[in-house]
């Protein structure tokens, strides 16, 4: 039987891969900042695939919600387009 | 190679290939926001690497005994701690990635004031720009 | 008997639930504008949502379990089901505001829009 | 009482149709033209991933994987009301 | 330089990157899917930590907390200090900049009611994270940083003229903030005091009392109802711990939120 | 802070639960901790909360829990079938607009019922909210008729008339 856990951790991994590479290239940076947000909940998938919830919590909390927050106010002083 | 260490295999190389579009986009773009959000995929990638290295597959559960309440826990004697630590996955690295935790939200709270400060002062937050002002 | 009848009815509404999340997507994909969007949002977050939440909470009550696994699950799975009650219209209705607001997405198939004239009327 | 070897039946099927929409979600936030649409399926992409947490705590047999539904269900709204506010005060300037 | 150079370079770096990480991880002998047991030093918490009587004992069935706070707990006042040190200079970068805003404009009535409403079931479930920070996955910082996400909300909501009226005042939170650091100093040299002052040998941060060193905090409290687990110092530190990153947290968004949000 | 003693106990009370159905243990130790918590938060929040507490009692409640079941199983069930079916159709005959429904309630927590229930149930989306007028400006995917009291008997005449019930009169 297959080990389902390590199956759709694999496609989370692709997912994020896909997003950081998306987030890379994007010229707008709102969009880059909700596409690392997809790269985010990824990763917080993955740590609940490969058992670790006392790194879920803090992450969840720290890598999603306080980093966002700081990045979009960050952004209302620049600019929003890159180039 | 059984199909369980293909898809470890597979995730470690998406892993890797993470940390290399968060370092090359960390170098590459100009502006402020962008390298710090390339920062964070990068500490990301290192701490998922870090806690695949610390997973089996034969474990399932994580490194807390079950049954944990405040009044009434009585605790394991050797046989049931040696049970259980057969079927749990190694803590060590959950240990050194919390700290890596709350250092990357410093790190990236104090860098995040700095590049708004700089948009207040420069009116831009793209590094090219400016370079270009202070020719 | 108890145990056999919540555990059935809690699968069920999971199923239901998994369901209507496919739907939704599909929906998500279908739906051509960003105001029809949010019509399916809301099936995905109430049917493909809630429902399976409190399906969880309902299945692991039948569950031949030691006592604290079943009530952690059910607790956690409770207060998620509440808070996503309570944040996702009010998530959907600020971001349609600001969509509408700010221009940045315009209600292109619509018979009326209201809120255009009231706007159109205060300026 | 139910065994828990009973679930493992069911949760198969759950999760791997769970995953189908998760996939079909994910498209949506890489694909939507604009920044609202991503938002939108962002949003209706973490309901989802929340049930599958709890399933996937069902299937390892573990009660602690639970405990991270609640602060992703918070933050949801903290993303939805955020970008909200840049879009109204970017637009103003 | 050009920006071709600049890719070039960095694909080049990155690449390296991912050979050492690979190199080291299949070379070094870290654990694949093929592993059924855990390396030595793993396997010695894993049955050491809630085991009476063994070598590691913390009264706490968490291996990660009480890693964390016991094992490795003058690194852990460490990081706790550059997260302080983080704080106090974003508050050092943003000075001058400061003034109290009333509403935001645009958000409207539900809003503000949702976020009034979701508020203190966050802080409620934070505090229940926090307290229970040896029993259960969380503790001080995870606690923490639930809790921030309260604030947040209100602030989105209602602006920060509404937290200070509730009693988040700046100097408050950052008393509050300097009174967690050093309370877990404290609990940290405790027992070195005790023992300098009885003439036993003790070392710091130390939570059970170890062959060396017989002394140490409570454990657990024995009752006719069951133990009441305590987990030694690790109770106290993961409360100080909620209260300095909760009152940190809550400064450092209140600072770069009340700094002004578009250009001047 | 705190105005009322009677409307402390109940939000630290509500808090209390909050806390031990997320723990998901009860006993003595639990109920001493919870209690701390719920009430030292109630202190903060109560006169957020509830600013009326001559309103709390349990009448109000049982037609609360009255509408959150048939608002669950029913309505709920009808507007999802009516989406599904939009959904799935080759080509669904949408008549999307933005009309105007009036609300004839004060109470801001009605309000907001009021508007959260528009919400939740697919098909219809609150945009924006007027208070000085008093109108909610609701996106309806098929739309009938565009003429606000019309509208309003289409979308919102029921859960104003439950509103009205648990928070006013």
């Amino acid at each position: 039987m297959i080990h389902i856990p390590l199956l759709i951790g694999s496609i989370g991994s692709t997912a994020a891969l896909i997003a950081a590479i998306l987030a890379m290239f994007e010229k707008d940076l709102l969009k880059a900042i909700v596409l690392s947000g997809i790269e985010s909940i990824f990763t917080a998938f993955l740590l609940v695939v490969l058992l670790a919830p006392d790194l879920l919590i803090a992450y969840v909390a720290v890598g999603l919600g306080i980093n966002s927050v700081i990045l979009i106010y960050a952004l209302l002083r620049g600019e929003r387009y890159e180039e | 190679m059984t199909l369980e260490a293909i898809m470890w295999y597979y995730i470690l190389a998406t892993l890797m290939g993470l940390g290399a579009v968060g370092l090359c986009g960390m170098v590459c773009r100009p502006h402020m926001i962008k390298k710090l959000l390339m920062l964070t995929i990068f500490s990301d990638a290192i701490e998922l690497i870090a806690v695949l290295a610390g997973y089996r597959i034969s474990a399932t559960q994580p490194p807390v005994y079950p049954g944990g309440v405040i009044q009434g826990f009585v605790f394991p004697n050797p046989q049931e701690a040696a049970n259980f630590a057969n079927s749990a996955v190694d803590p060590l690295p959950q240990v050194l990635i919390v700290t890596a935790i709350v250092i990357g939200l410093a790190v990236l709270l104090f860098l995040a004031t700095l590049a708004s400060q700089a948009g207040r002062k420069f009116g831009t937050q793209n590094l090219n720009k400016i370079e270009k002002r202070g020719e | 008997m108890i145990d056999q009848i919540l555990f059935w009815f809690g699968v069920a509404l999971l199923f239901m639930g998994g369901v209507l999340d496919v739907i939704a997507s599909v929906g998500m994909n279908r739906f051509r504008n960003f105001y029809l969007r949010l019509h399916a949002a809301t099936i995905g977050s109430i049917g493909g949502g809630v429902y399976p939440l409190v399906g969880v909470a309902i299945l692991v009550l039948g569950l031949d379990v030691p006592s604290t696994f079943k009530y952690y699950i059910t607790g956690s799975a409770l207060i998620s089901a509440l808070i996503v009650v309570l944040t996702s219209p009010a998530g959907s209705h600020i971001l349609a505001k600001a969509a509408h607001k700010s221009r940045e997405v315009l209600p292109k198939p619509a018979i009326v829009d209201r809120l255009k004239e009231k706007e159109v009327n205060e300026e | 009482m139910v065994s828990l070897a009973e679930l493992n039946y069911v949760l198969p099927a759950a999760i791997s149709i769970f995953t189908l929409a998760m996939v079909i979600y994910t498209y949506r936030v890489m694909k939507g033209p604009t920044v609202p649409d991503m938002v939108l399926a962002l949003d209706a992409l973490t309901v989802d991933l929340i049930v599958l947490f709890m399933l996937i705590t069902l299937y390892y047999g573990t009660p602690y994987l639970a405990i991270g539904a609640i602060p992703l269900s918070a933050w949801v709204f903290i993303l939805d009301i955020f970008v909200a506010k840049y879009l109204l005060e970017a637009k103003k300037k | 330089m050009k920006s071709s150079t600049h890719a070039a370079i960095s694909v080049t770096v990155a690449l390296i990157f991912a050979l050492t990480v690979a190199i080291a991880l299949i070379k070094l002998g870290f654990a694949g899917p093929w592993v059924t047991q855990n390396i030595n030093l793993a396997n010695m918490f894993l049955t050491g930590v809630p085991v009476p009587h063994s070598c590691c004992f913390s009264a706490s069935p968490e291996v990660v907390t009480s890693v964390i706070w016991d094992e490795r707990g003058i690194d852990t006042f460490y990081e706790t200090s550059v997260l302080f040190l983080a704080i106090i200079g974003t508050l050092y970068v943003l000075a001058g900049t400061f003034k109290a805003r009333p509403t935001p404009e645009g958000m409207t009535l539900i809003v503000r009611v949702i976020s009034k409403l979701v508020a203190p079931i966050i802080i409620v479930v934070s505090l229940s994270v926090a307290l229970h920070g040896h029993l259960t996955p969380g503790g001080g910082f995870q606690g923490g940083a639930i809790f921030a996400v309260a604030p947040v909300l209100l602030l989105a909501g209602w602006g920060s003229s509404k937290l200070l009226s509730l009693g988040f005042e700046r100097d408050t939170l950052l008393s509050l903030r300097v009174t967690g650091v050093l309370l877990i100093a404290l609990t940290g040299i405790g027992t070195l005091i005790i023992g300098l002052l009885k003439g036993v040998n003790a070392y710091v941060f130390l939570n059970q009392p170890k062959p060396q060193a017989p002394i140490g905090y409570l454990g657990w409290i024995s009752t006719p109802w069951g133990n009441i687990v305590l987990g030694g110092t690790l109770i106290l530190l993961n409360i100080f711990e909620f209260l300095a990153v909760a009152a940190g947290f809550t400064l450092a968004i209140l600072a770069v939120d009340s700094s002004g949000g578009g250009k001047e | 802070m705190v105005k009322s003693i009677y409307a402390y106990l109940i939000v630290g009370l509500i808090l209390l639960g909050i806390y031990i159905l997320y723990t998901g243990s009860v006993s003595m130790m639990e109920l001493i901790l919870g209690a701390i918590v719920g009430f030292s938060v109630a202190y903060i929040f109560t006169d957020e909360w509830i600013k009326k507490p001559s309103k709390l009692n349990l009448r109000r409640l049982s037609i609360l829990i009255a509408y959150a079941l048939k608002y669950f199983t029913v309505i709920e069930a009808k507007a999802h079938w009516s989406v599904v079916k939009a959904i799935l159709s080759p080509k669904p005959s949408l008549k999307p607009a933005i009309v105007r429904v009036p609300y004839r309630v004060s109470d801001e927590y009605a309000i907001v019922t009021i508007a959260n229930s528009i919400t939740n149930t697919p098909g219809t989306v609150v945009v924006d909210v007027s208070e000085d007028k008093k109108a909610l400006f609701v996106h309806w995917l098929f739309a009938e008729v565009t003429e606000d009291e019309e509208a309003r008997k289409h979308i919102s005449a029921e859960f104003e008339s439950w509103a009205k019930l648990i928070f006013e009169g």
